[in-house]
């Protein structure tokens, strides 16, 4: 990924209705995000107006493919979107919107503020520097901590991860894969941020590590009032971990709603074909009947016209070609993007506070 | 008396760029031309020559006489001579000079071809020194042997290395050898005490510079006051530069090729593989007669050369030797070509003659590729001689490949050169059946050159030592038998080309006077004889340029710097 | 060719994997040891090449010494039997290498002294000039080479790596005598060759005066050479520029400075430095033609006049100098590698 | 459209991507572009260059005449023009350039490949014997080679060869390393392809990327050598090269002499050669090579 | 889709397809320093048609085990049978069963190579044994549609890289196909897929099992996925297996501890409290002495091997390798043998 940043192309929209405004108790409000990426001469929107909101201490789970952009909504969120991406959109982060700081307070939201644990823990640490030194840094740099200070607060965070103090001394390469995503996560929290991202913490782990991981950070975000982020393409984890789900396809939310309701009865084809994926051993409608989706993820590039999930979709319907569903209310607390839930009335013309899922919650 | 401690302020100095550095000091060691030219100032030898004529003249020795067998000779040496140390110079010096040289095989390294006749030499008194010979020995007014001091040489050991630079270097010279940087610079200065008139100028350097380029442009900037062995390019650049006098010199040197007649012993074992056709002197007249002498000079040479007659270039008016009109081998093609279908050399279907042996006429010619003039003759020659249907394998070879190949008689035609000293003896001597090798690989001449005839006249002149005119005839008669034999085949005498600066060197002896050169002189007249000019001041200390060049690069330096930085803070500000 | 390929050989392989020694041994001491044997024994084969390699040299150097010159066959002899060139090829050979043990390179043909002596007496300026010119191209290289990474398609990197590349291009002995015809003699600048002006006295003006005559020849070799540093350095950072932990660094909330300085770097310095290190030792060969050109009295220079002869001795030995530079340059590198990145050690 | 016909056309397309590819990258296009000019003047050269014109003795200007009308680029000291010998000259250079890269790149990638793929001990002393050839000094070793050969166009071409293939193995072993590390390798294996369907079929096709990006890059670095040993007074002296015709310059005096078009043209010729090979070479790998590629 | 009952293998006394018999690998560090067991002891039997899970977390051995069983690794003990016949090691022998026995690799992008065309990636196995035949593009065609990629023309020559993952695996499929083999072994054959592409994949290794009657040994640490297609799994721990049965037996009543384990973390296992093993998986170069298992075992830590008696012969005495056959469940645990023991008697 190319680090060099750059402001936003655009200067965030004003806001649609003051209405819209975040109450002090949203830590994290996404309005309409959308990003692309400039390459080979065109563009691919890789995030399509997204939004969604976080309140303190609560959880969100964002599941979908690879590729249907949600490192990309977790990057933005920070700015750390590579020179090629072009932003619009809001990111509110404690009332503060992200995409039009300036570039101090942007420094001092980062880690402070909100901070992410990476996917792969292997790259995000830097090879040649002491794990201690690394988690120490952030403290530094915004807590103004005196280096004594910030050491012992390191041995601190790393006993909280599980990890001996002498592990301070340790180089990368001489922790296991779950050590160092331990390490990430003692990192994340050196801040004390108000929001954590976690982008797919425990894919390429060991079955059993990531239970060890799931269940740290569950502890550790429990009770402190850190909202948190959770993107992981296995939508079972997310539905154990998070109070909510928002399910993902070609840069877009097409579900939202309470994790467990989600998880057990989707109501968009894809999060219920995605819940599907992962069978409950024991249960003996999936005993020798594995399931999926015929087709291909789709290619950002090239979405095809009416609902993007047409041409995999089970129970495609003729107004599907027509219609790009918008997200939609679809039950108590849930919304998703399917014809099945729009009024059949509801043609293409959006719903009032379009792609809001928060308007529509608490029906 | 030590030098004049020259102070380094006000002293005139004169810088000649040098090509090569030293490869001794030890005058028994030292073959290059740089170190003998330093030799000849910082010793006296027992005669000079003539700065004009290049006659023997009086040295250490101030007269001399010859028994009448020619056998013993008795040089009177001066009296007062003194070392720089102050120690008197006597017979005894030079007699232990010469004897030596003839015990020892180490100071024999340089020199021992001088003494390989004598029978003995001995200092009857201080200023008496006797040397008896085993035969008579024309070049006994030309021993250029520098002198040395026995009272600080015979406690050396091992003569072979001892480097003789412990400075300043005890010496007799009109200058005293002081400093040796290596390959960087060696300076000499003035010895006040000098029997003949002390030097004008207080202190000489060489500066070792092997880029001719550099040399020149180091003229140019004034770093050096001479530089020697210019590029007819550049004498002719030089010219018209002001402040800069070119000394154009007819050479002392020729440059030809031989031919391989057969390579033989002195027994007549013959061996090597030349191409036998060249056996036959029509073809090897031929084949001079198809190259244009007066080509090579404007070409090559820029016009700064004379096409060659005789063997002994036309420097020494006293030995050399033109070819008659009914005699001379000039350019032309279709003569050659003629004298070939004559000789039965009938054109192959390429165009390549086949000798009436039936071999191709496919000759291989070595080149030297130290040698700039001898690559570009070469290059010529192929053309020329492929116009009278001969084709050249033109083998262009490091020296030693080159010396391999004529030392196991493997070639056909090969470049030569020699520079001919005022007494032609030893370039003669070279061309008798006696220089054959005695075996295989042996060799001590430059063609496998053979002719009874060469060798009478050769002994011949070797006894006229006491009849200058008979021996000039004799010496032109032995290059008429070379000329017409074509094996020694003398293409040139190039001229040695110059070019000092004026505003530092008001004069400078040139040897022979006038017409001669500057550098490699037999004597120490240029340097010693050189006048300053009235504001030279070439070479003392840093030099302003010094300080604004550093200035220029500090300057440089901290630009970048700034710009740097300002690109940094630019950065940084537009990311913020 | 582009310093990046260069840079592909250049992190010694053995250096990258992490070495686990036999019990007994400390893990370090058995590295140490691995390189040093190693090295050793590259010496070893140098030696050897260098012998027989310039022992087929066709030409009899005596001979070649000796043309022109009037010289007897006994004279010639001598110098031959001085030389040992008259001992057979195995005595030859075992002379060769118990001199080489002791430092003893033999006597020099055309000088006459023991090439030791002239080595020990050429390698100061050679180290000088070699040194400099290596310093500055690096620290001058790395500092471009970072900045074009890192803004890498910006006019700048675009303009910067199109000098280098253009530089590097340029044949060194040409762009050497250009320079000599145009600051030294037409603008007067700097002297046009040598180390030194004669009869200057005094530490410093002895100082300055060396300093202005390495002007040009260091510049020369600079321009030649940075090129290669630079673009190393710049893909090295692209390297690095695409790592994760950048992006941790940046959402750590860094200045963007700060991840170049303190992280991006350190990182991309690791493949840079072994590859300086192992340039280094070209280098030293390297200044062969600069030498020549600007007639620097060092080791260099002495390599061509002694080609010229050909000197076999001064060849024979530098040859084995030159590539023993190499080797030592290759042991330092892999010495120092592990000490600077962490995931070597072990 | 038979399949043989398809997969032309599927491969046409897929050179035509890289060729935009390429094209994208006006560096490589310069360079291409003044290749392309070079190349066409060198093989064209004997259609307006006849052979008096590089003949001593029949050449028609002046000794040293400056640039003018006729001479563009002025004469040397046989009166030859200087434009036409740097035209001519182009020829070797090139036919160097090209010939030694190919010598040492097709060395470097036959051992680099066998010493990849076999690792183990054969492997070992393979990388063993090219380290140890790395270590020796290229300029002093090619300057041993071209002294111990006879002095001619080949033995240049070996030298140069000969000496720069190290660089070469090393980079195509570690690209087979790379390779071999891929999972098709094992499929392979697995199908129960040998050694040598492994080596030709799958690690040769996805090395030849490098390969030949290094080969655009050694053709510089070649160029320069030969300049360098012409230099040297190592070239060989029959033919008109551009290293050559510096040398002939140099012993002229020329730099000195003020004759800058005698020196000046050649070292241009080189330094645009050689540049534009390593554009074109860098531009080649950005193409060929996809890390870098996808960095873009 | 078939049931239950129609699954063959598992009862029928035949000659296994494919077995590991004792099967030892090990793998010499570098400078000799350590040998890590990868494989230690395994007896496995892959009966005609049938599908074998072979499940255990990271680092258990077993890619190590199905390399072993193509012969792409030497065992060091134990020998591979294929059809009752050891396997030899010489090219020839190699080579005659790898066109028999077939590797499916967990990377479907890495397994192909990028510069050849879905063609020549299916045709390549055909070409190393059988040369370029003229029935050649038949084979590939029909491979690729029993692949389920159709029509078969279409794909010939495109590059993997213009495939979805999905496709690429399908490509890898049909590659192993081209050749009938009678086993094929699919490594992690799913885990780098989407989820929603996986079960594609799936189904179809369950109808080449149905419709052609392949045998299958499916390497995974995915429980999800054996209890989607197996019919018999083998549990893994550190180079042993040390749990074989069915995969109702295995995966819905686990004796093993370890199972037990692994099952108690699954996200939407109905366990009340998964038991998470501490610490890292475990060293192949440091296997523990007793049971295996024994340092990370939760029964042996909470005292339940105590109160069984057991906990001394877990720590002391190995339990030992376990038959490869299917024919019943087996476990290899002392605790289990005892608890099991305790109430029948
Ligand atoms: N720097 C970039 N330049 C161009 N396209 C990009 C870039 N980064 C991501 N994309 C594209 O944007 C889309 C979304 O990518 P993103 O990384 O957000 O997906 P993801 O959901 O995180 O996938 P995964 O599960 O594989 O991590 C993809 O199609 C990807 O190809
Ligand atoms: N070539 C090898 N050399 C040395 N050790 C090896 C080698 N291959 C595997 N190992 C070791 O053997 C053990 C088993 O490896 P294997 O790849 O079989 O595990 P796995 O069960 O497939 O794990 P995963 O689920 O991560 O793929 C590991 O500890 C590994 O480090
Ligand atoms: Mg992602
Ligand atoms: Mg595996």
């Amino acid at each position: 990924m190319n680090p060099t940043e750059h402001p936003p192309d655009t200067p965030a929209p004003e806001p649609a209705d003051a209405a819209a405004r975040p109450g002090p108790d949203r830590c994290l409000e996404v309005d309409g995000l959308s990003v692309s990426y400039r390459a080979g001469g065109g563009e691919i929107p890789a995030v399509r107006g997204v939004s969604f909101d976080l309140e303190p201490g609560s959880k969100l789970g964002v599941a979908g493919e690879s590729g249907c952009g949600k490192s990309t909504v977790a990057l933005a969120l920070l700015r750390l979107l590579p020179r090629s991406a072009r932003i619009s959109g809001r990111v509110l982060l404690d009332g503060e919107d992200v995409l039009d700081m300036r570039w101090g307070r942007l420094r001092a939201v980062r880690w402070a503020g909100a901070s992410i644990v990476f996917q792969g823990a292997m790259h995000s640490l830097n090879p040649v520097q002491r794990v201690g030194d690394q988690i120490a840094e952030p403290l530094l740099v915004h807590g103004g901590a005196a280096p004594a200070q910030a050491r012992s607060q390191v041995v601190e965070l790393l006993e909280q991860v599980g990890l001996p103090a002498w592990r301070e001394r340790s180089y990368p390469h001489e922790l296991s894969g779950g050590q160092r995503q331990r390490a990430m996560i003692a990192m994340a929290l050196a801040c004390r941020p108000r929001l954590i991202i976690a982008d797919e913490p425990t894919t390429a782990l060991d079955v059993m590590i990531q239970a060890q991981i799931l269940r740290l950070i569950d502890e550790l975000v429990t009770g402190r009032d850190i909202s948190m982020l959770m993107i992981s393409h296995d939508l079972s984890v997310l539905a154990e971990t998070c109070d909510r789900l928002a399910v993902m396809y070609a840069g877009r939310i097409v579900e939202e709603g309470p994790a467990d309701a989600v998880f057990a009865a989707a109501r968009h084809p894809y999060g219920a074909a995605l819940s599907a994926a992962f069978p409950r051993v024991g249960d003996p409608a999936s005993r020798r009947a594995p399931r999926g989706l015929p087709g291909d993820p789709p290619d950002p590039a090239e979405l095809p016209s009416g609902c993007s999930f047409r041409p995999r979709c089970p129970e495609v319907q003729e107004r599907c070609s027509e219609v790009d569903p918008v997200l939609w209310p679809a039950g108590p607390g849930r919304t998703a993007a399917c014809v099945q839930v729009l009024p059949p009335e509801q043609d293409t013309r959006p719903p009032p506070g379009r792609d809001r899922a928060s308007e529509t919650t608490g029906e | 008396a030590p030098p004049a401690a020259a102070e380094a302020e006000g002293a005139d100095t004169l810088t000649i760029a040098a090509s090569q550095p030293v490869d001794s000091f030890s005058p028994f060691l030292a073959q290059r031309l740089i170190s003998t030219s330093i030799h000849r100032l910082a010793y006296d030898y027992l005669t000079n020559y003539d700065p004009r004529t290049n006659e023997p003249i009086p040295g250490l020795a101030e007269s001399w006489t010859t028994s009448d067998d020619g056998l013993t000779w008795t040089y009177t040496i001066r009296d007062g001579a003194t070392w720089s140390d102050g120690e008197p110079l006597t017979a005894e010096d030079a007699a232990w000079t010469f004897t030596t040289m003839m015990e020892d095989e180490g100071a024999a390294t340089a020199n021992g071809n001088f003494v390989a006749n004598f029978e003995s030499v001995e200092a009857v008194d201080a200023t008496t020194l006797k040397i008896t010979l085993k035969e008579p020995q024309a070049t006994m007014l030309a021993l250029d042997v520098p002198i040395v001091p026995k009272h600080i040489w015979k406690d050396v050991g091992d003569y072979s290395s001892f480097d003789n630079d412990e400075f300043p270097v005890v010496g007799s010279g009109p200058f005293v050898i002081t400093g040796h940087k290596p390959n960087q610079s060696i300076t000499l200065e003035a010895n006040e005490d000098y029997w003949r008139d002390p030097p004008k100028f207080d202190r000489l350097v060489f500066r070792y510079m092997p880029e001719r380029d550099a040399q020149v442009e180091a003229l140019r900037a004034g770093e050096v006051s001479f530089v020697s062995g210019l590029t007819p390019a550049q004498a002719d650049a030089l010219k018209g530069t002001e402040n800069i006098t070119v000394n154009t010199a007819s050479g002392k040197r020729f440059q030809g090729f031989t031919i391989n007649p057969g390579a033989r012993t002195q027994d007549g074992e013959e061996f090597g593989d030349g191409h036998p056709a060249l056996e036959d002197r029509v073809l090897r007249r031929a084949i001079m007669r198809a190259i244009d002498k007066d080509e090579i000079v404007e070409s090559v040479y820029g016009g700064y050369a004379e096409a060659a007659g005789g063997y002994v270039p036309a420097r020494y008016d006293t030995y050399h030797w033109t070819p008659d009109a009914s005699q001379r081998l000039d350019f032309d093609p279709d003569a050659a070509n003629e004298m070939l279908d004559e000789a039965g050399y009938e054109r192959g279907g390429n165009g390549v003659r086949v000798s009436p042996g039936g071999d191709p006429l496919k000759l291989r010619m070595h080149v030297h590729n130290d040698r700039p003039d001898y690559v570009a003759m070469g290059k010529l020659l192929v053309e020329r001689l492929a116009d009278i249907g001969i084709e050249v394998d033109n083998r262009t070879v490091d020296p030693g490949v080159l010396s391999d190949a004529l030392y196991s008689g493997e070639y056909d035609l090969i470049f030569t050169g020699w520079t001919v000293n005022p007494d032609p003896d030893y370039v003669l001597g070279i061309h008798t059946c006696g220089a054959l090798p005695t075996e295989p690989g042996t060799m001590r001449s430059d063609a496998y050159f053979c002719d009874k005839d060469y060798d009478r006249l050769y002994e011949q002149q070797l006894a006229a030592y006491d009849d200058p005119e008979g021996r000039a005839a004799t010496v032109k008669k032995m290059q008429e038998i070379l000329y017409e034999e074509a094996v020694v085949n003398v293409l040139t005498y190039a001229d040695t080309l110059e070019a000092y600066r004026s505003d530092q060197i008001a004069s400078i002896q040139v040897q022979p006077d006038p017409g001669g050169n500057i550098w490699g002189q037999d004597g120490h007249w240029s340097w010693s004889s050189a006048v300053p000019a009235a504001d030279s001041r070439a070479g003392a200390a840093v030099s302003p340029w010094a300080l604004a060049g550093l200035g220029a690069v500090v300057l440089v330096a901290l630009g970048g710097g700034v710009y740097l930085l300002r690109r940094r803070a630019a950065t940084a500000g537009d990311r913020e | 060719m582009a310093a990046t390929e260069k840079a592909g050989t250049g992190r010694p392989a053995a250096g990258t994997r992490p070495r686990r020694g036999r019990p007994g041994l400390h893990p370090a001491v058995r590295y140490l040891g691995g390189r040093v044997l190693t090295a050793l024994v590259s010496l070893l084969a140098v030696m050897v090449t260098s012998f027989f390699l310039f022992r087929v040299l066709p030409g009899d150097p005596v001979a070649a010494l000796t043309q022109g010159r009037s010289v007897s066959v006994d004279q010639l002899e001598a110098m031959r039997r001085d030389f040992g060139l008259d001992q057979p090829l195995p005595q030859q050979f075992a002379d060769y290498c118990l001199g080489m043990l002791t430092l003893d390179f033999g006597m020099s043909y055309q000088y006459r002294v023991p090439v030791a002596d002239l080595i020990a007496e050429r390698i100061g300026p050679t180290l000088l000039l070699a040194g400099t010119g290596t310093v500055i191209a690096a620290i001058l290289g790395l500092v471009l080479g970072t900045r074009a990474g890192w803004r890498r398609g910006s006019l700048m990197d675009r303009v910067d790596t199109g000098v280098a590349l253009t530089l590097w291009s340029v044949p060194s002995f040409w762009l050497g005598l250009l320079l000599i015809v145009l600051l030294a003699s037409g603008a007067g600048l700097f002297p046009t060759s040598g180390m030194s002006s004669p009869g200057v006295e005094g530490a410093f003006a002895v100082a300055l005066d060396v300093g202005h005559h390495m002007v040009l020849p260091v510049a020369t070799m600079v321009a030649v050479v940075y090129a290669q540093y630079m673009m190393i350095m710049r893909s090295s950072v692209l390297d690095e520029m695409g790592s994760d932990y950048l992006t941790t660094a940046r959402a750590k909330g860094l200045r963007d400075s700060v991840v170049l300085r303190r992280h991006a770097v350190p990182n991309a310095l690791l493949p840079t430095v072994t590859l300086i290190f192992l340039n280094l030792g070209r280098v030293v060969s390297g200044v062969i033609l600069i030498e020549t050109v600007f007639a620097w009295p060092g080791l260099g220079s002495l390599f061509y006049s002694g080609l010229r002869v050909p000197d076999l001795p001064i060849v024979q030995a530098l040859f084995v100098v030159f590539a023993g530079s190499v080797i030592v340059m290759n042991l330092l590198a892999d010495l120092v590698y592990p000490l600077l990145d962490p995931r070597v050690r072990t | 459209m038979s399949r043989a016909a398809l997969a032309w056309t599927r491969r046409r397309r897929a050179l035509a991507g890289y060729a935009r590819a390429f094209a994208g990258n006006r560096g490589g296009m310069a360079g291409l572009a003044v290749l392309a000019l070079i190349g066409l003047a060198a093989l064209a050269a004997p259609l307006f260059i006849d052979a008096d014109a590089l003949s001593l003795t029949e050449a028609e200007g002046g000794r040293f005449q400056p640039p003018g009308p006729g001479y563009p680029l002025g004469t040397d000291a046989f009166g030859r023009s200087v434009l036409d010998l740097v035209v001519w000259g182009a020829r070797i250079s090139l036919t160097v350039g090209f010939l030694a890269a190919f010598v040492s790149v097709a060395l470097g990638t036959l051992i680099g490949v066998v010493a990849g793929h076999f690792g183990g001990w054969p492997g070992n002393v393979l990388m063993r014997v090219t380290d140890w050839f790395a270590v020796l000094p290229a300029l002093v070793m090619a300057v041993a080679l071209a002294a111990v050969m006879t002095r001619s166009t080949l033995t240049i071409i070996i030298a140069i060869g000969v000496t720069a293939w190290p660089t070469t193995a090393r980079v195509v072993r570690a690209q087979t390393l790379a390779v071999e590390a891929r999972p098709f390798i094992e499929r392979a294996r697995a199908l129960g392809g040998g050694h040598a369907h492994v080596m030709l079929r799958h690690v040769l096709p996805n090395v030849l990327p490098v390969v030949l990006a290094q080969t655009t890059l050694l053709v510089a670095e070649a160029i320069l050598m030969e300049a360098t040993l012409a230099f040297l007074g190592l070239g060989d002296p029959g033919t008109v090269s551009w290293g050559g015709i510096i040398q002939e310059a140099r012993t002229a005096g020329a730099i000195s002499s003020g004759i800058w078009w005698y020196m000046i043209p050649p070292g241009v010729a080189i330094a645009a050669v050689a540049l534009s090979f390593t554009m074109c070479g860098r531009a080649l790998e950005g193409v060929l090579n996809p890390r870098l590629r996808e960095r873009r | 889709m078939s049931s239950e009952a129609d699954a063959p293998g598992g009862t029928e006394a035949a000659v296994p397809v494919l077995a590991a018999e004792g099967l030892e690998v090990a793998f010499t560090g570098r400078t000799g320093r350590s040998t890590a067991r990868a494989v230690d002891g395994v007896d496995l039997e892959i009966g005609a048609g049938e599908i074998v899970a072979l499940v255990g977390e990271s680092g258990c051995g077993k890619s190590t085990l199905a390399r072993a069983l193509l012969g792409l690794v030497r065992p060091s003990a134990g020998r591979v049978a294929f059809h009752g016949l050891g396997l030899g090691y010489r090219p020839r022998e190699l080579k005659e069963v790898r066109r028999r026995v077939q590797l499916v690799l967990q990377d479907p992008t890495g397994a192909l190579n990028p510069r050849h065309t879905v063609y020549e990636a299916v045709a390549e196995g055909r070409r190393i044994h059988s040369g370029s035949t003229a029935d050649e593009e038949e084979h590939v065609a029909k491979a690729l549609a029993r692949a389920g990629l159709r029509p078969p023309e279409r794909f010939f020559l495109r590059y993997p890289h213009e495939l979805s993952g999905g496709q690429r695996q399908r490509v890898a499929i049909a590659g192993a196909l081209v050749l009938q083999p009678e086993v094929i072994v699919a490594d992690e054959p799913v885990a780098s897929l989407d989820a929603s592409v996986r079960g594609e994949i799936l189904q179809l290794l369950l109808r080449l099992r149905d419709d052609h009657g392949l045998a299958a040994l499916v390497v995974t640490h995915d429980l999800g996925l054996a209890w989607n297609i197996a019919d018999r799994a083998a549990v893994m721990y550190l180079g042993r297996v040390v749990e074989t049965g069915t995969v109702e037996e295995v995966l819905a009543a686990p004796r093993h501890p370890y199972t037990q384990a692994l099952l108690s973390v699954l996200p939407e296992s109905g366990a009340a409290e998964p038991q998470i093993l501490a610490g890292e998986p475990p060293d192949p170069t440091r296997i523990p002495g007793g049971c295996r298992f024994h340092v990370r075992c939760p029964v042996l830590a909470s005292g339940a091997a105590q109160a069984a008696g057991v906990a001394e012969r877990c720590r002391s005495e190995d339990p030992g390798m376990l038959g490869g056959s299917g024919a019943a469940a087996q476990v290899a645990c002392h605790w289990a043998h005892a608890h099991e023991a305790e109430p029948a008697g």
